[in-house]
């Protein structure tokens, strides 16, 4: 058994409201990703997913606090890190992409000039090298003419391109961890497509493992071997891919999955209603008291 | 032969650009809308497919009246819609109504749902406290909400009641023609099978005829009767919704539904190539395009025609 | 950028324009007279001849319209016309008094920019700290002062209860004699650039960018160098052009209390004694410099912001 | 919505201001033009006169108490003023956009090339001094930063669902921009017409220092204050409660503002200049 | 009458000019503030009527008079001495052989005339002309009927005759600023506004615009000795303010005072012994229009008269920067009446004049006024509650100071707050109530009395000074009878030098003009002036 590269345990996060009231946010979650494995974190909006990923990449803002939980990276207490050895692992070995590329690179910087800090922080490359180093990791994302883009400005992409800079500064140190929150959502779906694809790919070439964070059922689907569902503020599912969409067991997936219109799934006599989530869970307030619902509960058997 | 409930023929919409030219007075125009022509049926549910910029939304404002056509028809029972001899917003608002994308922007924070829904029926005419009343509680009973909440401002809901209210606002004057602009990708899954559920009862209850604009894929097949797949400004392909999802034939629309990420089609990952057949040979023909790359939008586009290929069934194909 | 440059200078035309024409129409209803107001201060009996022959002399008795083609055909020719009371051109009056003028403004301005620029820096860094908390306390004192009245504190305080600088005038141009003026001018432009510094700031590091470049791994130092330092400079380039631009307007106040001899006391006396050409020669001037510097901030603003040539 | 300390301390001054204004013929002890007792001229603070008399012998205090009246009336008419023509203008333009857009625009813009006290000096030479001129002058000079700000707020305004809806809704054009747009707009107007009031004031001052604002026997805190600045070595009194009156209100608005904009946006942080 | 006006300039001159038996000393450089406005609008003095620019003229130019303070009276300046005809209308001017133009040239008749032409040309429209209409002969070349003036006549190079358009004082308009002399020799007459060149003791240096003017001493100046200084910098300092910090910290060595720096520096001992003083000529007052129904009624314009205490407003407002006001002459004029006693304060009886004028229950009326601190809105205000007290409402209805000429010249006002020129020449002050005088000339209270013009009419024709003086007094008594103004006061201008100053004079006319040839600095000086 390999140890994992990330172990969150017991996660625990809350927002303060004032001096002594808080409110929580993750009410203790815990999963594992092994090297090289793309795992997706899905949920609705609010549900804690991306204060997640902000955690682990120690980038959480007052009134955001970890009141608990341990995030383990190779081993390593991350919350117990100094935040210079932390800074040293932040886009080196973790790395993480956003949703809105448009607002999440400088508008007034080249993307060269973007991608190129990255290997001036990291691996002491000097600005000529460096940026020389970051024409070929725009070719790597498949950005055609990498030399003559890497002196355009963000303004001066589309949304695609602009999220393939993104993917090229975040695997720029081939980091063993890929953090990526929502990356498609903004994106049309012919663009979604090509840069799932993209991130699928380069991935798997550099062992890189994923925590892909998104709402949407479909995307995590495509790319993710192993599903963790939340709902507010606790992870209430996680199963491999394939046995959670068929075989759904907390009543809240279940609900998620029959309320989703599913392509080709339209019968020939006319519509049909969709499954209203609200049928299926008794109680929304009871949801999260209910018991975490793991793989290994159900067969006794790690992945 | 009766005339259909909506009629629209070569539609175009042109936008000006300024900023051309030393002065920056010099005009250019973006063709966002390249004469489209389609009908809608009483009862039907037509929808508008395509990626942002495509033109869907300003097809549907101009039909709404918010954008005013640089070119074609929109008849409405064989009546104009726009343009020269149109009617009055007042005629128009009792014949097509809207429901926004956004149900946190489509609400006015400080008027109460009451006020939200009143103010349209006494701007139509109806004066009388009672009736006003009626009409809302039995609209807010339609839509799944009850009278009760009639007092309360939008910031008290949530978005799918949000929702619910702008479906109730658009419904509230009984228009014919609904226009459904996105109507369930701002909102949770969860809430999305609620308001589409609520979309399809209340369209066979009201018998009310959608125009669906909408990107999601999944949610037109759910509740299309027919579709429109427009690609910069055109329709590329037009057909039932058997046709487009069972037999894509336009290059555009085989890449759009390629690219679902739909859970099924990733698990199995055989499934989806056998659903397209290969592309049916039409000879002396060819796409203008093939939707990997995007036109000049400032030029209007090369001739071209819609080919009928099967019954009810057209795609575009250079003229030859 | 040169077609960029070149529209935006000529945006500038149709502006001036207007403004001329507006000044126009104002200073042709204006009660008074130059003529008359020799004799405001009593010190010599009116004398309707010599007013009728003054009045004659400066055109004031033709038709307003055909007093508006001269004004416009001088205009054309870039001629401000001649002044009443000294019967100088107008242009040289202005030149005169200019390099005071901007001597004040420019000292005025580096004053708040270098005390206020780094104030609303630091205080954005470290929000709710007391370095912050005196600033915007500061900052917003600052904005509610009467110029005038602080202007006269400081000469109380300053000239004449320690010392330290001459309280008036431009005496022989020197450092010394532009210090108390230029403060108490720069004391608005100072408090409005720390608070929309700190603001700029704060809105930058809020952005979403700066949290991809934590998200890289820099150290805050780098990422204020990197990404913050430039992209603040947007704001704060604007403030002080908007600032700069229409000192020389503001300045009025100053240069009547502290007797500096530039174009606002220059516009007031002027008002004051109804030397009709001279004051729309002045306005048009601060108009016309008030434009030339917002051009210039657009430019510099572009050079910053690749994004505005797209526009 | 939150609201500051800043927003508590602005409304703490503005309303003493407004108190001041309101009770000053029941609680100031003498007449503000009358009771001039050239024998009691320039005394120091006292029981009799809290905070001395001026040079005609009148009580300071009473005279700063019937200022607040004039400040306010100032402050509050010429900022409605600009709040009109700024709204109408912006939400016109914003609203119809075309030509009429294009006007609006060129004409904020020479409003913004020439600075407001020049403008109001020039407006005052042609009114000549006195309240009504000043409520002009200052009314007509200050509208274009509430044009532009109307103008924005009324394009992305126009954009929402809501006005859009009452478009399909058959609601006209006038109605749509009082009943949707206006009223979701008034916080950012609100904040620009309070932020007003504070350089009102202030111009108030600076016009009576330039012999162009409201003049005696008014007894507006600017002309006391130009007055009083010949007697600063004799009555140091005269000339500091009428600055520090100008100061506290101004503050007080200038604070009321801040915090009203900080807590309706608090990415509006940058002021108008 | 002259008695008390000698009085009052002999006790400054003590104090100025005491030390004169010490010596007088040559060199140095005097600091002199120009308090009237912040700029000096030309250098071609000629065409500015501005007192602000006799503080240039004083020291570059000469005009053929000069106003001599002691005598207080104008004297020949460049003339040694002249010949009056029988009717006393041709002057024979035997003009200075010593003077010379700072550009070099001799003073010649030829040079008067080019001035005289220059200064009457209509084509220039400069103020002066105005003076020059007293020589015969001007009025048509004003008008540009002449290519002449007639009733100039050059006899030969010093000698000039002038035939005058009366039996008058040609000192008065031939001393005024605008009627200086320039050298007929300048080919551009533009140079004048930027290089100007006089008789004067003074050459010009140089102008800083808005700032000062630095002449210096002319070495061919033909006076004797003379000028004593080296350099004076005229400084522009309009702010009382900021004259007043300035003159504290020695950067000026001259300041005119405002009343509450009057009566600051009074209590100073540093400063209160270097003050000069002196009864200016001008007369404050209050115009009634008698087109305004109340004022038609002599005793409601007496009944005012009595009503104000103008002697409080005088100590307290004015700091007694001010002589209470008997009649329209001041007290520098030759012809004031010392006898002739001031409107007592008594508001019974300004009550009983109103009721028996039949306004018992008073009126209300508005006062034209600028902002002039010493006779505009603020005295309107110290008015308002004493004319309240007989039932008289008054408002102030301020207006700009440019303003005020335009709405009095018009009679456009009920009442209006004016400081007018009421000498140094008492016929000339007079005319203002002559009743062919137009109103918007200067007999702004539209005044006409039958017996006044009498009296007038034959002063005008009297050639006999101490005779005219006398009927000029008894015109003057018959104004303040009538009181067509309330009489405020007659201006105490007050100067503070420093005590290294010497050789100031008690200038009526205006104190702030000094002879700068008269003024040296002693060794007590700071360092960098001596």
């Amino acid at each position: 058994m390999t140890t994992p590269l990330l172990d969150i345990r017991d996660l625990r996060l809350v927002v303060s409201l004032g001096r002594s009231a808080h409110h929580p946010l993750l009410k203790g979650v815990s999963f594992q990703i092994m090297p090289g494995e793309a795992y997706g974190l899905v949920g609705e909006s609010g549900s804690g997913k991306s204060v997640t990923s902000l955690a682990v990449m120690g980038l959480l803002k007052r009134p955001l606090a970890v009141s608990g939980g341990e995030i383990l990276f190779k081993g390593q207490n991350l919350l117990a890190l100094p935040k210079r050895e932390m800074r040293r692992l932040r886009g080196n070995r973790i790395a993480m992409i956003f949703q809105e590329p448009m607002t999440a690179l400088n508008p007034l910087s080249t993307v060269g000039r973007q991608i190129a800090e990255m290997f001036v922080l990291h691996q002491g490359k000097s600005w000529g090298e460096a940026e020389k180093l970051a024409v070929e990791a725009l070719g790597n994302v498949r950005v055609p003419n990498p030399d003559r883009r890497a002196k355009n400005y963000p303004h001066q992409m589309s949304g695609g391109l602009r999220q393939r800079v993104m993917i090229a500064m975040a695997l720029a140190c081939s980091p063993d961890l890929l953090i990526a929150d929502e990356p498609t959502t903004a994106l049309d779906v012919t663009v979604q497509a090509e840069v799932l694809r993209l991130i699928k790919e380069l991935c798997a070439a550099r062992g890189t493992a994923v925590l892909f964070i998104s709402h949407d059922l479909g995307v995590i689907a495509s790319i993710c071997q192993r599903v963790g569902v939340m709902y507010s503020g606790c992870l209430v599912e996680e199963n491999e891919t394939r046995a959670l969409f068929e075989g759904p067991r907390h009543e809240y997936t279940r609900g998620l999955l029959g309320a989703l219109p599913r392509l080709g799934s339209r019968s020939e006599h006319g519509r049909q209603r969709l499954v209203d989530i609200d049928s299926i869970i008794s109680d929304r307030s009871k949801l999260t008291e209910s018991r975490f619902i793991a793989p290994r509960d159900l067969e006794g058997s790690q992945p | 032969m009766t005339a259909p409930l909506l009629q629209v023929d070569d539609l175009h919409v042109r936008f000006p650009i300024s900023g051309g030219g030393l002065l920056g007075t010099g005009r250019r125009a973006l063709h966002a809308v390249n004469g489209i022509s389609f009908e809608l049926a009483k009862g039907e549910c037509l929808s508008i497919v395509g990626e942002s910029g495509c033109g869907k939304s300003t097809t549907a404002l101009s039909i709404l009246g918010l954008q005013e056509p640089s070119e074609g028809m929109i008849r409405f029972r064989g009546q104009p819609l726009a343009g020269p001899g149109a009617p009055g917003r007042m005629d128009r608002a009792k014949a097509v109504q809207m429901v926004f994308q956004d149900p946190y922007a489509s609400l006015n924070p400080r008027q109460s749902v009451r006020t939200s829904l009143a103010a349209p029926l006494r701007l139509h005419g109806i004066t009388a406290a009672s009736e006003i009343e009626g009409r809302i509680e039995a609209m807010l009973k339609n839509v799944g909400l009850t009278p009760e909440q009639a007092g309360r401002y939008p910031h008290e809901f949530s978005g799918g009641q949000r929702q619910r209210i702008g479906i109730a606002r658009a419904l509230i004057l009984e228009p014919e023609i609904v226009v459904l602009d996105e109507p369930v990708s701002a909102l949770d899954v969860s809430i999305r099978a609620q308001i589409i559920n609520l979309l399809l009862d209340l369209q066979e209850k009201l018998s009310l005829s959608y125009l669906m604009i909408s990107h999601d894929l999944s949610v037109v097949e759910h509740m299309s009767d027919r579709v429109l797949v427009m690609y910069f400004g055109e329709i590329v392909e037009e057909g039932g919704w058997r046709e487009i999802f069972e037999a894509p034939t336009h290059p555009y629309t085989r890449r759009l539904i390629a690219a679902i990420p739909d859970p099924d089609a990733a698990l199995n990952s055989a499934a989806k190539p056998d659903l397209y057949p290969t592309m049916p040979q039409l000879v002396g023909r060819s796409f203008v395009s093939d939707g990997s790359t995007a036109p000049d939008v400032f030029t209007a586009p090369a001739r071209s025609e819609l080919i009928e290929i099967g019954g009810n069934h057209r795609v575009r194909m250079a003229v030859a | 950028m040169f077609r960029f440059t070149l529209r935006r200078i000529l945006q500038v035309v149709p502006t001036i324009v207007v403004v001329a024409l507006l000044i126009f129409v104002i200073f042709s209803v204006v009660p008074g007279t130059f003529a008359a107001s020799l004799f405001a201060d009593g010190k010599r009996a009116a004398d309707p001849q010599m007013i009728a022959r003054l009045n004659e002399e400066f055109g004031l008795n033709k038709p307003l319209m055909e007093r508006f083609v001269t004004y416009v055909t001088d205009l054309a020719r870039f001629d401000l016309g001649t002044s009443f009371r000294t019967r100088q051109p107008v242009v040289d009056l202005i030149n005169d008094r200019m390099g005071a003028s901007l001597q004040l403004a420019v000292a005025a301005m580096a004053f708040a920019i270098v005390v206020g620029v780094p104030l609303g820096f630091l205080a954005a860094l470290r929000p709710g700290s007391i370095l912050d908390t005196v600033t915007m306390i500061g900052a917003v004192s600052g904005l509610s002062m009467p110029q005038f009245w602080l202007g006269l504190l400081m000469m109380y305080l300053f000239a004449l209860q320690l010392n330290w600088l001459p309280s008036f005038g431009y005496g022989d141009g020197s450092l010394r004699n532009l210090i108390l003026p230029a403060v108490t001018l720069g004391v608005t432009p100072l408090a409005l650039l720390a608070r929309t510094t700190r603001a700029g700031v704060l809105d930058v590091l809020n952005a979403d960018f700066i949290r991809t470049a934590h998200s890289k791994g820099m150290s805050e130092a780098k990422v204020v160098r990197w990404h913050v330092a430039r992209n603040s400079l947007v704001l704060i380039v604007t403030t002080v052009g908007l600032q700069f631009g229409s000192l020389i307007g503001q300045a009025v106040v100053i240069e009547k209390l502290f007797a500096w001899p530039g174009i606002g006391s220059l516009l007031v006396d002027s008002v004051a004694i109804r030397d009709i050409p001279v004051v729309q020669g002045t306005i048009l001037v601060i108009v016309l410099w008030f434009l030339i510097i917002n051009t210039a901030v657009d430019l510099v603003y572009a050079a910053i912001d690749p994004r505005i040539k797209q526009e | 919505m939150r609201l500051g300390f800043n927003f508590w301390l602005g409304a703490t001054l503005t309303a003493l201001v407004i108190l001041a204004g309101i009770l000053a013929q029941w609680i100031a002890p003498f007449d503000p033009v009358l009771d001039a007792d050239l024998m009691s001229s320039e005394l120091p603070p006292d029981a009799t006169f809290w905070f001395g008399t001026d040079g005609q012998g009148r009580d300071v205090y009473t005279r700063i108490l019937y200022g607040a009246q004039i400040s306010l009336t100032v402050g509050i008419v010429s900022q409605v003023i600009n709040s009109i023509i700024g709204v109408t203008l912006g939400m016109t333009a914003g609203y119809w956009g075309g030509w009429w857009d294009d006007l609006v625009n060129g004409l904020t813009n020479v409003m913004l090339a020439i600075p407001s006290l020049i403008f109001a000096l020039a407006v005052m030479a042609v009114l000549g001094p006195g309240l009504p001129s000043l409520l002009i002058a200052l009314g007509l000079t200050n509208w274009s930063w509430t044009c532009r700000i109307a103008r924005s707020s009324t394009l992305s305004l126009k954009s929402q669902g809501y006005v859009q809806a009452a478009q399909t809704l058959g609601y006209g054009d006038l109605r749509i921009m009082f009943t949707q747009v206006l009223p979701n707009m008034m916080g950012p107007i609100l904040v620009m017409a309070t932020l007003g009031m504070g350089s009102a004031v202030l111009s108030e001052a600076a016009l009576s220092f330039l012999g162009l604002g409201i003049q005696p026997p008014f007894p507006s805190w600017g002309s006391m204050l130009t007055d009083a600045r010949q007697l600063i070595q004799l009555a140091p009194w005269a000339a500091l409660f009428p600055g520090l009156a100008i100061f506290l209100s101004v503050l007080g608005f200038n604070l009321l503002g801040d915090g009203l904009r900080d807590s309706l946006d608090p990415h509006m942080r940058t002021r108008k200049p | 009458m002259l008695k008390r006006l000698t009085l009052a300039a002999m006790l400054s001159l003590g104090v100025a000019t005491g030390a004169l038996a010490a010596g007088e000393r040559h060199g140095g450089t005097l600091v002199f503030t120009a308090p009237y406005g912040s700029s000096f609008a030309t250098l071609d003095v000629q065409a500015s009527p501005n007192t602000q620019e006799e503080f240039i003229t004083q020291a570059i130019h000469r005009a053929l008079y000069s106003w001599d303070s002691n005598q207080n009276k104008p004297v020949l300046e460049l003339a040694t001495s002249e010949d009056v005809s029988e009717d006393g209308t041709v002057h024979t001017y035997h003009l200075r052989d010593n003077a010379v133009f700072h550009n070099g040239k001799p003073l010649t008749a030829d040079d008067i005339i080019y001035s005289y032409k220059r200064i009457a040309n209509p084509k220039n429209a400069f103020p002066g002309a105005s003076y020059i209409a007293v020589i015969k002969g001007a009025e048509d070349f004003i008008a540009g009927k002449a290519e002449e003036i007639s009733g100039l006549k050059k006899i030969d190079d010093h000698t000039l005759e002038i035939t005058y358009t009366g039996p008058i004082n040609p000192g008065f308009p031939l001393m005024q600023n605008t009627t200086v002399i320039y050298p007929s020799n300048v080919e551009d007459e533009s140079s004048f506004a930027k290089t100007p060149f006089g008789l004067g003791a003074f050459v010009f240096k140089e102008h800083v615009p808005g700032s000062q003017v630095v002449v210096e001493k002319f070495d061919k100046y033909y006076e004797e000795g003379k000028p004593y200084l080296d350099r004076i910098n005229i400084v522009l300092m309009a702010e009382d303010a900021a004259r007043d910090v300035a003159f504290r910290n020695k950067e000026i060595d001259v300041s005119i005072l405002g009343p509450t720096q009057y009566q600051a520096y009074q209590g100073e001992e540093v400063l209160k012994d270097h003050l000069l003083e002196v009864a200016e000529v001008y007369t404050r007052n209050i115009g009634f229009n008698p087109a305004f129904e109340p004022f038609k009624d002599k005793r409601v314009r007496q009944a005012i008269n009595h009503a104000i205490n103008a002697p409080l407003i005088i100590e307290r407002l004015v700091k007694n920067k001010a002589y209470p006001a008997a009649g329209w002459l001041p007290i520098s004029s030759p012809a004031f009446d010392k006898d002739k006693v001031p409107y007592a304060f008594d508001p019974d009886k300004a009550k009983a004049l109103l009721a028996e004028a039949g306004y018992a229950d008073g009126f209300e009326f508005e006062v034209t006024a600028s902002p002039n601190e010493s006779w505009g809105v603020p005295i309107v205000e110290a008015i308002l509650p004493m004319l309240k007290k007989v039932g008289i409402s008054v408002k102030p209805k301020p207006v700009e100071s440019s303003a005020l000429g335009d709405a009095v010249t018009s009679n456009n006002f009920q009442a209006f707050i004016w400081s007018n020129l009421s000498g140094p020449d008492p016929l000339n002050a007079l005319r203002c109530y002559y009743s062919k005088t137009p109103q918007s000339a200067c007999n702004y209270a539209s005044y006409a009395s039958p017996e006044f013009d009498k009296l007038y009419e034959a002063a005008q024709q009297e050639r006999d000074s101490a005779k005219q003086n006398d009927l000029l007094r008894q015109a003057n008594n018959i104004v303040q009878d009538d009181a067509p103004v309330w009489f405020f006061n007659y201006n105490k201008a007050v100067m503070a030098y420093q005590p290294w100053i010497h050789g100031l004079v008690p200038n009526a006319t205006e104190l702030a003009v000094q002879p700068y040839d008269e003024i040296w600095i002693d060794e007590t000086a700071p360092d960098g002036r001596k």
